[in-house]
């Protein structure tokens, strides 16, 4: 990143917006890592995470419209939902799996986003399904002629599964207006980039399904949010989808279940720690004077009061009750 | 009301629900300019346009997989799998998600989904175009698998099953297309999904079927009439969930039951069918519950004389029901 | 004789075989630095090398249809699907290209190729990592279906698997893996793949299960015995096809039978084995044939009381054991 | 195609190998045409069809080493496995469902090859799923240190279904000696190129996995054999996998259960048939001076007498016993 001052205002971001995004930021890392204490005190049984991919997902979902564009966003991508509309104590009771949870009831490990108020599609873990879901979604909002734009994201690793080609290909050939954002954090649990791919970069694959495929750096909310704004307007025109392709580094294992020691070396994530896309995008604002240490300490203050309280509201909601587990399997005038 | 074929009342229910409602709409391949390889949805591209006659890739789960999320986004897609030999493919997007949106998400999103499939045998298809696939499906709650078996319950089911909040796999079997004829109503109905249907009131046996095999066991049911022997015959219509008490109802009515599908024997339908009936009403059982099927092989054979061998005809029925009529 | 967990079973028929032959590999996701994510395969990319433990790109189709590939070329592939859940994606290679091989090139190809897969609930898994797949398989002549229950079971069957001329799906129970502990013997041995398994000799009446559930099944036998309650227990070992002979013969032995799984009651394994019973020896039964099993809804929810709803457990399976020894 | 005179010796093929080459495109040409007839008779229940794809098959197949390369190749191949050994009676013998059928008995429909003696990969007709299998052949290869190449061809329409992926890259991760060759005949049954991709080539596929892909005029039985010689050489290098997609155009209807007419105008097939792989590489051999009319003549004859006596003996062959059904199920040691 080059420290040129004010790349935001180029961009058509506001100071707060960037402020924003800088919150967010923030808000999703600490949310992560208040939920590995919560793991490791046995408090929830599980947590996978969206350490190190933050700049990508905000940066990308702050090119989207809040309300209007769907998004069909992976397990990692609470940068995505919170950015449209998920709070902090929707996170916690997704993790402590309460009734309340409003992805999915505490049906659902934490990660399986999921509301249709913020037009967040409900996900599911086998990868990559999500894919021909955003592009069922923008077929149906150029069938209706709506101004919608699908958003879907993914991890490297399954960029390979078929899904990928079949919908990439679809929305190809129809020129549909999505969008599909892959968050190439080098590593599928303990498979590292080379044995997943031989291909330079999953952005090539575009060529294979007529559109364009971009490759940026995901530790950059910045250069992500321009990249995402351009595909946005290609979306909004009807000139079809973008591959987005969005480096950066998961800092911490696969999940709460994973031990990453026994696959990449620890200098490794020392020196991708030193690019935190939250260090650096703390520099960038500091640098054009719209932060200062006291302003960063209030604000990360504020967070983590907000993290406490959306914890505290968790942990004490209810469980679902154990009969409801029979509920919504059909509809309303069932055939059971 | 105007005698039409099996296939025809598949076309009519289409085209009715498409006038009816906007956001139903067609995908899959060749369904377009072509009206489909069976021309099920022949006419269908003139009427409405290619924007809802979408020709589609030659890729079964993106075809399941985007008609999930244009089903999500509100609108009433019928997917069409060309033979149910290639749902395979789709099998991931139609178990784990289409199956499971209302209920992981806690019933905030739904998927109004149809996929219409033509499957079984009989028409020289060999291995891969005559199989029967309900089986695989008929443990998933969440989905509704409905098998028609004459052209008034195609056309009422399968508007049913558009209507439906719930994705329901509508499988029409391939060899009853243009053999099977029967009166059809011109005006919108619909039939209950989930509901079977006595097809025939009888008192010495129960013969339980759906698709091709119900009409080997009506035309053996009139042809054992004159022998004396009387059947009463259920039509599952819908294979999961099945309706259960209607099951019951028929068997406990005569006591002897003979189940007959043309899939395999093992793991079959007919396995779930005879288990209801074993815990429900064993005592008012005279007879072992019997089951007539397709053997345990892994499809039907090319060569006509191996085709024949696995396909039920109504002389292996009649055997089969008189051979229980007997017991 | 040493007592060893379940996985650690798993492990030892998977490095034997590896020693014994040099045809067999193991390819799937993790499987080799990281030893597999529930470490089923751990310490065989040291001993073996990663051109035989490969970790393949995350991609389950070409998991299995290149393990079919290697097969038919003469190699004996272990595949591993990370959890069985994520099988959906290959079910297209499993029932239409592994399953029939042999059958439609009139014996001239063959695939021996294993596909093994954790599933089943009780781990805080949800809907994802928990469901009992096993069903959707148990319909498709030219496959075997393998779910062993002990760690004594599981190394003879894992290795007969594997020696297999046939593809063979080899479900292990996740939540046995370091629950259940058993003797297993150091040297080779295989057991017979189609054979069920009496676990447990009784009187009253007869349990029929497999996996985790048969445990809660042995467990209850145990406290019942102390009521006077004698259980005999099969375990059905392999669930496709199924050992017809053991099971009506233990099913006549008592006269009162329940079947217990995990899956989802419609559909499950239960209703062929049961249809098997009221086939062969409906005269034989003092009882309808009960079935204990999940209830029907998509899969196991994550919240611990959900989980616990779904889950049976050895109470459950006390309480049905008596209720039908009391009929 | 340029007339530029024994452009086959440059490419290292004899006289009499090109004579050959033509020889199995007139006989593939030749036993389709007659299962055409036979069907339109009532005596044979389905043709599916390589009219017009003789030559890149033919050209395809000479670049492989018969009884060492392994083919797994789809349904329109008949010209490949003519090459890798098959005869005519075996073609009508499968024709007709016959008992003696070398690639299934009986059971399975025309098209669907496989010989263990030949190494050709029994096939079924879901699209694609041959794919992997090449890729898994290619693992097992060079695993054991055999030197085989593994052959693969597909639609064009097939190429986007996912096991074209996920083989394609699991292929190039692991830089197998592959050869994918996709016959773009334009439309996948009546659907047209338009309608099932977005992007120029299929070839341009191959980037997104790592390895070259080519494209080829299929029409020229030459230039298909100096790709795939090339390929094939690659490939025993250790280099790796090649994608070729060779453009051809199918002459006839999809199979003999369709109606072109409803889909594509008859103006279009006649253009095509002007540009026949036969009609042009017979003048190819006319200038080179390797035929002659007479020579020719002489050729058809042959062919057709093979033709000829294939169809009489098949359509006397006896059919498969009933209760054979049940066999084969399961190898011995069966558990049934
Ligand atoms: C179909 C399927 N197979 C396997 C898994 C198990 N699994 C979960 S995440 C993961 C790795 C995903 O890697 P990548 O796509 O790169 O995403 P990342 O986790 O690195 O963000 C695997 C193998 C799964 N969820 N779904
Ligand atoms: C999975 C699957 N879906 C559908 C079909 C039906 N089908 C057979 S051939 C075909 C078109 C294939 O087109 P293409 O791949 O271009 O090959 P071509 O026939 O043109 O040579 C279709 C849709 C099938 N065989 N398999
Ligand atoms: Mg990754
Ligand atoms: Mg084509």
């Amino acid at each position: 990143m080059l420290a040129a001052e004010n790349r935001h205002i180029e961009l058509g971001l506001s100071d707060e917006q960037v402020m924003d995004m800088y919150y967010y930021m923030v808000l999703a890392r600490k949310l992560d890592e208040r939920m590995w204490l919560l793991n490791r005190a046995g408090k929830i049984p599980f947590v996978i995470s969206c350490q190190g991919q933050e700049a990508a997902q905000i940066g990308a979902a702050f090119a989207l419209e809040k309300g209007k564009d769907y998004t069909c966003p992976y397990y990692r991508d609470m940068g995505v939902v919170l950015v449209m509309g998920m709070t902090a104590k929707d996170m916690m009771l997704s993790a402590f799996a309460k009734a309340e949870d409003p992805n999915s009831g505490g049906r659902q490990m934490p990660g399986h986003f999921g509301s249709k108020k913020h037009r967040i599609l409900t996900g599911s873990s086998p990868v990559t399904t999500q894919v021909p879901h955003a592009v069922g979604i923008g077929l149906a909002a150029k069938m209706r002629g709506e101004d919608v734009v699908a958003y879907t994201s993914f991890g490297e690793g399954s960029s390979n599964q078929g899904d990928f080609h079949e919908g990439a290909n679809f929305a190809g050939v129809h020129d549909l207006p999505v969008i599909f954002f892959c968050e190439n954090n080098k590593y599928a649990i303990s498979v590292p980039l080379k044995k997943q791919l031989a291909c330079e970069s999953v952005a090539d694959r575009a060529v294979g399904y007529g559109f364009p495929g971009v490759k940026v750096d995901g530790n950059d909310p910045l250069e992500v949010y321009k990249v995402m704004k351009e595909a946005v307007e290609r979306a909004r025109k009807g000139d079809g989808p973008t591959l987005i392709e969005a480096h950066t580094y998961r800092l911490v294992p696969h999940s709460s279940d994973d031990d990453d020691s026994s696959y990449r070396a620890r200098e490794e994530v020392e020196e991708a720690r030193k690019n935190d896309p939250i260090l650096r995008f703390r520099h960038y604002l500091m640098d054009t004077g719209l932060l200062t240490d006291e302003k960063d300490e209030d604000l990360q203050n504020r967070i983590q009061k907000e993290v406490d309280e959306a914890t505290d509201y968790a942990e004490n909601a209810p469980f679902p009750e154990p009969e409801t587990a029979l509920r919504y399997v059909y509809g309303s005038g069932e055939v059971k | 009301m105007a005698v039409i074929s099996y296939i025809d009342a598949v076309t009519m229910a289409l085209r009715e629900e498409m006038k009816r409602d906007e956001r139903v709409f067609v995908l899959g391949e060749d369904v377009g300019v072509r009206g489909g390889v069976f021309r099920a949805t022949n006419g269908l591209i003139e009427d409405f346009g290619e924007d809802r006659v979408l020709d589609t890739p030659l890729a079964e789960s993106a075809i399941v997989g985007v008609g999930i999320g244009a089903a999500a986004y509100g609108m009433r897609p019928v997917a069409e799998i060309q033979f149910a030999d290639f749902i395979m493919p789709a099998v991931n997007q139609i178990i784990s998600e289409a199956a499971k949106f209302r209920y992981r998400s806690n019933n905030d999103w739904h998927c109004p989904l149809v996929v219409r499939a033509p499957y079984g045998g009989g028409v020289h298809g060999a291995l891969y175009h005559s199989q029967s696939v309900e089986a695989i499906f008929a443990n998933v709650p969440g989905l509704k698998i409905v098998a028609p078996s004459t052209p008034y319950d195609v056309k009422g089911l399968l508007k049913a099953a558009i209507r439906d909040e719930d994705p329901v796999l509508f499988f029409e079997h391939k060899r009853c297309y243009r053999l099977i004829k029967g009166e059809v109503p011109e005006d919108d109905y619909t039939l209950p999904i989930g509901k079977a249907d006595v097809k025939r009131e009888g008192t010495d046996i129960t013969v339980i079927s759906y698709g091709l095999t119900l009409h080997f066991a009506l035309q053996a049911a009139e042809e054992l009439e004159k022998e004396g022997i009387s059947a009463h015959v259920l039509d599952l219509r819908t294979l999961y969930p099945l309706d259960k008490e209607a099951i019951v109802e028929a068997a406990s009515k005569t006591g002897k039951v003979l189940i007959i599908h043309e899939d395999n024997k093992e793991g079959g339908i007919g396995g779930e069918v005879s288990a209801i009936i074993a815990e429900e009403c064993l005592f008012e059982l005279d007879a072992p519950i019997k089951r007539l099927c397709g053997p345990d092989i892994p499809a039907m054979p090319y060569s006509p004389t191996l085709e024949k061998f696995y396909m039920l005809n109504p002389e292996k029925v009649k055997e089969a029901m008189r051979d229980l009529a007997e017991f």
